[in-house]
């Protein structure tokens, strides 16, 4: 659990080196070499299935890698490890999932104070305290109370972010936060990522909605076949992208 | 061993039939257990200074039960036989007592030997199973004597063995209620009735015993015997053995 | 367990012979009861598909109560009830051929038909109504979209639901013992009481009851394989 | 018909308590006593043997896998048989023909019941395990805190008609002298002699009666389960006969 | 099963004289009189629950009418009559499904080949030449073997359109067949419907895709409320619309 030395800076939060990845004998992930660094947006995109998620899950080893070397805050999440060690590990990477997850049998509030309490040892009124306060900051104090059935999509999501904040994560991760979500609602689960990211959190998101990564992204990383094809700042990507296939994609989507 | 175990818990835990009168069955009114057996359980624990518990067991069940110890004694028509003498230990017999085979009163069979090879009913591990067997009978067995005779009055089978008490019983009542019985007179076999128990407790084979000639000498034995079986009952029998051991008996035993 | 000896069983000729009867008339039971289960569930499958609120009714409460009632008194009501109000003929007839058996088989099969026919009718209902609307398109009549169409995927669909009740039919055979029947059970039982070699008579028939019922389980599964929608998740 | 009446106003007090207070509790009492303590003994080691089949380690997947296929494959009867025979010997003192028929049950329904809830553990879609991952909880703290409190809930009609089955099961305590409803009936029958019909009429009647209100509480359990699980946010539309919504939360 | 004297010329193929369809008491459809013409393609339009589907499900009578008379090739498709006439009807209109409903168990060639063989009496051997004949035709001839959930939408749809052609109907119906399909394989499945009209196949289909409505419709059906509120040809139906609710459907299309 202590940092491993590495090649990367103090400034580097996720180190992707060489990473590949196999479903079977397809592959999913080919030599990806990428690094996120502190306080950074990273903003993933690509066509369907070309492996944004894969690569994501991989940061919290929800998927195993074949081979290669994944860094997050210093800490090799692929080296073989005790399963307490990498729950541990896994306790600080906030993860958003593109269908929220929310635990529908606690209401919100104890959806938030779960994790914390059970996994980091909180006291139960630190915990309630915690949560009321990322409740607030998601603009949902008022429905502490309510269950995850009984609250919108977008609401879902955002009670879902509070929850992976709860654990103070240094990095959160998001799946395509938004496009499990019908039109109107997007724009809240964007606008709490988006100061989310002006406070500095370091931010590594797959999502389609380039509208946010011209805004918000520094880097945006494109994808394709399990390569990452082009990594550039958004003025550039959405400017001059470099590669044939990203200026495919971008034309494919334009012309929605 | 089990008579310090039995003195200590003040308690004789005694097996006896579930439903089989006149030995032990509930009585419908009270709904408490009460026959021959019973009585004379009470008898026992009484003469041993301890109160009894009956306990209610299917006929193919007294043997295990008592050999695994979930009862003390079994107190249920028990009959001796070579190979139960081999799983558990007798007292010594306080009765003979003969297996009877009942057939419809219609049946032109007058002597067991009609019956070779005919189905005959019966209760599951019983000595009369085993005595259909021996008549070269094909046995029909149910769990209690009843089943045994509704079998015979639906036609599953020709005639049914059980002790004299029982087939008595169910002749008398079958010329009042279904299809008459006759009971035939050569019986299939004799057995000696004793108490059953656990073996190697020599202990409580000693107080059984001793408590059972107890009870002969205080003519209790003849008492219980005659309130249940004796000639003011539809049984009408006459008790004309005293208790006595194994070997004094004349005839050959069961395997 | 002092001295685990099977062959203190097989080798003595009235206990394998005791063993080999119990274990056929069990199969016998088994069998028997099953086609007789088979049989009635089509039956009542037909019957209640018919538009007749009073033939559903009917075939309702026959479900119901086979489902409600222990098997075990289905049995009893059988040999000791019913059978008691059968005529003098019929009663003589059934007594000179194996009573007991018969009545197992009746019981037992018309109890599982219950279950049959149930798994069949939902095995029917989980499939698309587009496939019959698609069959009526194409001019097939009742028969022949419910021969062609629906049976075909009703049945793959009801396959496991069959396999588990067969394997209760197959196990449930063992209640016959309470009515006197010969089968594998009543014959450990009677093996066990006068050799007192419990363990061994007892990991025969658990043995023998184990690989009849994997057998059926296997047979079930290799089925549902070999008539596997392909494609089918 | 009418000794029907006549049978039951003689016997009732035997129907319902058997011998009890001259003699053990019995009759239907004692069946519903025995399937009650079944079924709660068994869920306990239900979940556990679950727990031990969807475990990572085969240490534990192996021998519960083992133990629920041999109770599928191995009739009732024959499980009643090796505990009378085999529990007395382990625990080195005998017991009762009720408590012989408990430990039955117990290992019975605990090994079809794990099933009940190892499909219930799987049928939840796999976000909820992935998440309770992503937030640091280990294998056992996403059952216990997550997985299971919707599981059981999920389940609870199939456990009310495993409690059915049970109540049916009991009655093969009649081959070991357990002194519950069908022995009660088989002592009327043996007094009677002459009315096995009648009787066993009887004796069906009041299991279907019991466990057909019960599978109509277990159905009605079904159907509120399904609404619970939906949201109350949905239940408003379901109530207009609209097809009902996809449940919220979907698998990825 | 004569021909019935009717008002309609000897080339009408399919016409409604005064439906009236009932739900409880919903009208779905409310006194509709329309008349396809032999060889004539027609596309319904129309907002969602506008009839549409209860219409074109009447023709062969998968649909009761609760009163007025529907002619499909001189026969009176709702007059009383035993069901095996009925379904002898029911096997010369050739039906296609939004969802397809092939039949899972059997493969392509022996869905193509079940009906002509169960309903009409053909030879397996002519079946199954035909059959292979109608794959090449939609272009399907390697799939023969295949099961239906091996293949994509687009491939079961052009499977469903050659088993409906196996019967030889004088007239196709279709009813939304292109809207459960990725976009990417609509094209294909309106590529075999248009090969079909230009053949001279008489067809009466529902859908939104308003440019094959443009291209291949001789006459286009305007829906709303059960009722058929315009029927024009496709230049002006698109060009100038008549009806208010039709101008309005058609904007709110192109808003899109
Ligand atoms: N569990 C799996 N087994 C086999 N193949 C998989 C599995 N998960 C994903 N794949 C394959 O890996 C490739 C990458 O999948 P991935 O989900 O990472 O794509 P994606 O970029 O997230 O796509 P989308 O935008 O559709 O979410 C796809 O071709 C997919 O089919
Ligand atoms: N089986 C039914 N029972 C009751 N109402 C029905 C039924 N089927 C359809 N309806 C109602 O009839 C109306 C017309 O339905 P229909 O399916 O024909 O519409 P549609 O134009 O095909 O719509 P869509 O474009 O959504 O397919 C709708 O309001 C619908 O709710
Ligand atoms: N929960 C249960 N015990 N399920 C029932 C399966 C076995 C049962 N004895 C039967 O055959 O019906
Ligand atoms: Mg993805
Ligand atoms: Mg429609």
């Amino acid at each position: 659990m202590n940092p491993v030395p590495h090649p990367a800076g103090d400034d580097t939060m996720i180190l992707f080196s060489n990473i590949n990845k196999w479903y079977g004998d397809y592959q999913a992930l080919a030599d990806v070499n990428a690094e996120v660094k502190k306080g950074e947006v990273v903003v993933v995109c690509g066509p369907s299935g070309s492996g944004k998620s894969t690569l994501i899950r991989t940061v919290n080893r929800l998927e195993e890698v074949k081979s290669g070397q994944l860094l997050f805050d210093g800490h090799d999440i692929h080296a073989p490890m005790s399963s307490a060690a990498l729950n541990k590990l896994r306790s600080r990477i906030g993860f958003v999932f593109q269908s929220f997850n929310l635990f529908p049998h606690l209401s919100v509030l104890e959806n938030i104070m779960l994790s914390p309490m059970r996994v980091l040892s909180v006291k139960r009124t630190d915990a309630k305290a915690r949560a009321a306060q990322l409740l607030e900051r998601v603009g949902l104090s008022n429905k502490a109370g309510a269950y995850p059935a009984q609250l919108s999509g977008g609401q879902q999501q955002r009670v879902a972010i509070a929850r992976a904040l709860a654990m103070e994560p240094p990095a959160m991760l998001f799946d395509e936060p938004t496009s499990a979500l019908d039109p109107e609602m997007v724009g809240e689960v964007l606008s709490v990522m988006r100061s989310l990211a002006s406070d500095g959190m370091t931010m590594m998101c797959v999502t389609h909605e380039m509208n946010f990564a011209r805004e918000v992204a520094d880097r945006v990383w494109f994808m394709d076949a399990g390569r990452i094809l082009e990594k550039a700042d958004p003025e550039t990507f959405f400017g001059s992208p470099q590669h044939p296939r990203a200026q495919r994609f971008l034309s494919d989507l334009r012309a929605h | 061993d089990q008579w310090s175990d039995i003195s200590q818990r003040k308690e004789l835990r005694c097996g006896t039939f579930a439903d089989v009168p006149p030995f032990a069955a509930p009585d419908p009114k009270t709904r408490e257990m009460v026959g021959h057996d019973v009585d004379l359980c009470h008898a026992l624990a009484k003469e041993l200074g301890l109160t009894a518990k009956v306990t209610p067991l299917s006929v193919e069940a007294r043997v295990p039960e008592v050999k695994l110890g979930r009862v003390d004694v079994t107190v249920a028509n028990l009959a001796y036989t070579k190979s139960r003498g081999e799983q558990i230990q007798f007292s010594d017999p306080y009765y003979v007592a003969k297996e009877m085979l009942a057939v419809k009163a219609s049946d032109p069979g007058t002597a067991k030997a009609d019956f070779k090879g005919k189905r005959l009913s019966s209760t599951k591990g019983s000595t009369s199973e085993l005595s259909i067997k021996m008549n070269g009978s094909e046995p029909v067995t149910f769990q209690d004597t009843g089943s045994a005779f509704m079998a015979v009055q639906q036609n599953k089978s020709v005639g049914m063995v059980a002790n004299t008490m029982t087939i008595t019983k169910l002749v008398n009542q079958s010329k009042t209620e279904g299809v008459a019985l006759k009971m035939i007179r050569e019986p299939m076999v004799l057995q000696p009735i004793g108490v059953g128990m656990k073996k190697d407790e020599p202990a409580l084979l000693a107080k059984v015993n001793g408590a059972l000639y107890a009870l002969e000498k205080s003519g209790e034995l003849d008492r219980i015997w005659a309130k249940w079986l004796g000639p003011n009952t539809e049984y009408k029998m006459v008790r004309e053995e005293k208790v006595m051991p194994l070997a004094d008996l004349k005839f050959e035993l069961l395997p | 367990m002092k001295d685990f000896d099977l062959l203190a069983i097989l080798l003595k000729p009235e206990f394998s012979a005791m063993l080999w009867h119990g274990l056929q008339e069990t199969l016998k039971i088994a069998a028997g009861s099953w086609l007789l289960a088979m049989a009635m569930a089509v039956v009542l499958l037909v019957v209640r598909l018919t538009p007749n609120r009073l033939a559903e009714r009917v075939v309702a409460g026959y479900v119901s109560y086979h489902r409600n009632v222990p098997t075990l008194v289905q049995l009893m009501l059988w040999y000791f009830g019913i059978f008691s109000l059968l005529p003098d003929a019929l009663q003589g007839w059934l007594s000179v051929h194996n009573a007991e058996t018969i009545l197992s088989i009746v019981a037992l099969g018309l109890c599982q038909a219950a279950y049959f026919s149930e798994d069949m009718r939902s095995g029917l209902r989980s499939i698309p109504p587009g496939q019959a609307e698609a069959a009526r398109a194409l001019g097939h009549g009742y028969i022949g979209s419910m021969r062609h169409v629906m049976l075909p995927q009703a049945i793959r669909n009801a396959v496991p639901a069959l396999v588990n009740h067969s394997v209760s039919l197959f196990k449930n055979s063992s209640l016959a013992m309470a009515i006197g029947v010969a089968e594998l059970t009543h014959a450990v039982k009677e093996i066990e009481s006068q050799s007192f070699r419990t363990f061994e008579a007892y990991g025969m028939a658990t043995v023998l009851y184990l690989v009849c019922s994997l057998l059926i389980m296997a047979v079930g599964g290799w089925l549902s394989r070999r008539y596997r929608i392909v494609g089918a998740r | 018909m009418f000794s029907v009446y006549d049978i039951l106003r003689d016997n009732w007090l035997l129907l319902l308590v058997g011998q009890y207070p001259s003699g053990p509790l019995g009759g239907i009492v004692a069946t519903l006593i025995l399937s009650v303590l079944g079924i709660v003994l068994a869920f306990p080691l239900s979940v556990l043997l679950a727990l031990a089949r969807l475990s990572p380690w085969r240490l534990l997947r192996w021998p519960a896998t083992v133990l629920v296929y041999v109770v599928r494959g191995v009739p009732l009867l024959m499980v009643i048989l090796w505990v009378y025979f085999l529990v007395p010997i382990l625990i080195g003192r005998d017991v009762s023909g009720f408590t012989t028929m408990l430990c039955t049950l117990v290992i019975y329904e605990g090994a079809y019941l794990s099933e009940v809830v190892r499909a219930g553990i799987q049928a939840l879609p796999k976000g909820q395990t992935e998440a309770a991952r992503a937030l640091g909880h280990s294998h056992l703290g996403t059952m216990w805190f997550v997985i299971l409190p919707q599981a059981l809930y999920n389940m609870l009609p199939s456990m009310l008609s495993q409690f059915i089955s049970t109540i049916k099961e009991t009655t093969l305590g009649y081959v070991i002298n357990v002194q519950e409803l069908t022995f009660a009936a088989n002592q009327i029958n043996n007094q009677l002699l002459t009315k096995p019909f009648q009787v066993f009429f009887i004796l069906a009647m009041t299991y279907y009666v019991v466990c057909f209100s019960l599978t109509q509480l277990a159905q009605w359990l079904e159907r509120r389960v399904a609404h619970k699980r939906l949201g109350s946010a949905s239940v408003k539309t379901s109530e207009d006969g609209v097809s009902l919504p996809p449940p919220v939360v979907v698998n990825p």
